[in-house]
């Protein structure tokens, strides 16, 4: 038989996520696909973007005729500054982070797992040189992370599990996680649903995940 | 749309609760005395003072000390030209000083705006305020271990602010300003100017929004 | 007349020495590219690097790297689009890296920058990156003991200069750069423009002449 | 026998400082005394000196029709910023401090030891308030400090000794002093004799100081 839902777009995703997300906070978003969550926040509500390297402010990527070299995110894109932006060095932007201004910051996801750890560094390949940049930093200094993932890997592996068994980048540290095809809080409890697609049942949801869910209390 | 003015200091330092560990910014200048002032008036009692100094003569800070509604000072240099007010209740015993260097004072500050739970300086070992502290050695030279300051209400004064709370200030106002900016919970700032959003250069912003909590405009002239 | 200005790259790392352990600014912009070429020209051994990547393509720190000029990286992300170099060197075995989280990376120079020895971050708590490292409890949350991080030499970009040394830096050209310049006991910049002393506003000067000790004017345009 | 010597006025005991300071130095003065030191830098000499409050390049006293309210010194007198100067917070103007780039400090003391131990903060009047400003971070993270003070109290006590008997500020980071009589450089072997004010003789000044004297080497 068929499967009678429809996993979310990274697009649409994006949307659920800056639907969460109320005027006035400032906010960190991870390379890759957290980065699109800016997207869709409504022009006029005043939703404040933090980039590590220095950033408060951070507006979309400029039209290719009116690139400023000097602006770059996180990820070494082009970006605009909006109006109200303003620029420090790195040791006072990570002060920011580490000192909990952060509101929040929305992160992809290896694993996450029931008791809030998260792994999105490091695989168990340890051929490839280690990368952290400032994911560890985010973990342990914003005042809430979320996460956006797949439900699952591409091979069909739950990526919301248990225990990790990828090295952590922070402990016990995700509240809630955007997936493909629900929205979990993430609390002492465990995986909490909020929502899932429509048309896809809790049983189906948890053979696609590698933790206990509980229905919404 | 984000508009952090409010439109007095009465309703600024509204909630400031008893016993709450208050920043007081300023350095000769750069003092935010309307907010000091409208703390005096809002009766908030128990509370813990961060700042470079106790109060001078029998106004703003001092006047709070002499209302008794300061438990504990946390300041570098409580001896001024004029500190009748702190002098009298240090010598009855009725107040409680901690003394810090000038410098571990605004580190501590800022470690606690920034995440650090604590950290090693140079500063005052082997001198009377590194006594029972915790001090450890690196490379042979000696270090104590100080600790991060939070408040839980910064009261800061500023030369231009605009409505997500970016702030510049002028010259030497500037001192433990920005920052005891970053150590609150609720960043109070009353500025001089107040000023249009995208108005302030970026790069020169010397204390960006996220900090801020609130603004009052009070265009009150020469510091003096 | 103090005059940091000096007429090359050339001269400006002329005295590098073997084994100097070297901070280079830059985040995507603002790396000083051209004290990067003049050192790999001069020909300095045995370097230690501290910067947020391990270089990219074959240029630049790459280019110092495939040198085998560099005993070892201090980074936070050797992973890039093209890291071809370092990738080789570090599946050989050939190099050494100390992978530190990007805040921490930012924090432990500016710790060496100010006189901070070590300090406690809750960064990395639980994780690989903080094994064999010292922790403390502090109100129930858990830290990682950081040193502090200095250099021989710091190579940095900026904006523009005048002759004291006084810099400002360009939207996220600013990003490690004010911070390494306080870190090392001789720090360089490149600059885009030279500036008459006086001309820069003095509240909006990132880095303060103090922190500088040789700039040279590059007026290289596109960082890209 | 009436003295043969005349000691140094202040304004003199500044200009010797101020003699000894290369150009290119950033110099903390300590309040008091100290700050005279800067009325004797030859106009065209760069010597930049630094305020605790955050002031890097301060000038002289304005006029007073030229006064900027907002310019004050660690003393909380206005002063002036010369062309060049620099503003920071006090975070960062002590980082300078205490990260060790200041070239010189020079401050005023109660005690010298002949171990380099200064004591000027405290005394031993417990019914005072303490008071400490910036002296201790000076003390800690200037590269050099030298000590501008009258050879004895003013009831004739020695203010160079062996062991200072008031609270310490610093441990062994005097390098030189400067008295109303006479330099000394302070080393591992205590005080050696740099100069003294014509017609005053080691003896005489042994007399007046509360730790062998060495002649220069």
């Amino acid at each position: 038989m068929g499967q009678s839902w429809k996993p979310l777009s990274r697009t649409e995703m994006a949307a659920r996520v800056a639907r969460d997300i109320p005027e006035g906070w400032y906010v960190n978003l991870g390379i890759g696909m957290p980065t699109l969550v800016s997207d869709h926040i409504p022009a006029g509500k005043d939703v404040i973007i933090h980039s590590e390297n220095g950033i408060v402010g951070m507006g979309p990527q400029p039209k290719p005729d009116a690139v400023n070299p000097w602006l770059v995110n996180a990820g070494k894109q082009y970006v605009t500054l909006v109006t109200g932006g303003a620029i420090v060095h790195h040791a006072d932007s990570f002060g920011m982070i580490r000192g909990g201004h952060i509101d929040l910051c929305v992160l992809g996801a290896f694993q996450v797992a029931e008791n809030g750890d998260l792994a999105n560094w490091a695989t168990l390949d340890d051929a490839m040189p280690p990368a952290v940049g400032g994911a560890m930093d985010l973990c342990a200094g914003a005042q809430r992370l979320w996460i956006m993932t797949d439900q699952t890997t591409k091979s069909g592996e739950p990526k919301l599990v248990e225990r990790c068994t990828y090295p952590l980048t922070g402990l016990a540290c995700v509240s809630r996680v955007y997936t493909n095809v629900a929205v979990f809080d993430v609390s002492v409890s465990g995986f909490e649903l909020v929502e899932a697609v429509p048309g896809l049942g809790i049983d189906e949801l948890q053979d696609m995940t590698g933790a206990t869910i509980r229905g919404k209390g | 749309m984000i508009d952090k003015f409010v439109s007095s200091v009465t309703e600024a330092v509204a909630d400031v609760r008893d016993g709450s560990t208050v920043m007081i910014g300023g350095f000769g200048v750069g003092q935010p005395v309307h907010l000091i002032d409208a703390l005096i008036e809002q009766g908030a009692t128990g509370l813990t003072i961060v700042a470079n100094n106790a109060g001078i003569g029998r106004a703003g800070l001092a006047r709070l000390l002499e209302l008794r509604r300061v438990r504990k000072v946390v300041c570098s240099f409580p001896r001024t030209a004029d500190p009748v007010v702190f002098d009298e209740l240090y010598k009855k015993g009725e107040i409680e000083l901690e003394l810090v260097p000038q410098g571990t004072l605004a580190e501590r500050i800022r470690a606690g705006g920034a995440g650090v739970a604590g950290f090693y300086t140079a500063t005052a070992y082997g001198t009377k305020l590194a006594e029972g502290k915790e001090t450890c050695e690196f490379e042979g030279r000696h270090y104590v271990f100080e600790r991060a300051l939070h408040a839980d209400v910064a009261l800061i004064e500023a030369w231009q602010g605009d409505r997500w709370g970016n702030l510049t200030y002028k010259e030497a106002g500037r001192n433990f300003n920005p920052v005891m900016a970053t150590a609150a919970k609720l960043t109070i700032a009353q500025v001089q100017h107040k000023v249009d959003l995208g108005s302030l250069e970026p790069n020169a912003i010397a204390t960006p929004s996220i900090f801020v909590n609130r603004v009052v405009h009070i265009p009150y002239g020469d510091p003096k």
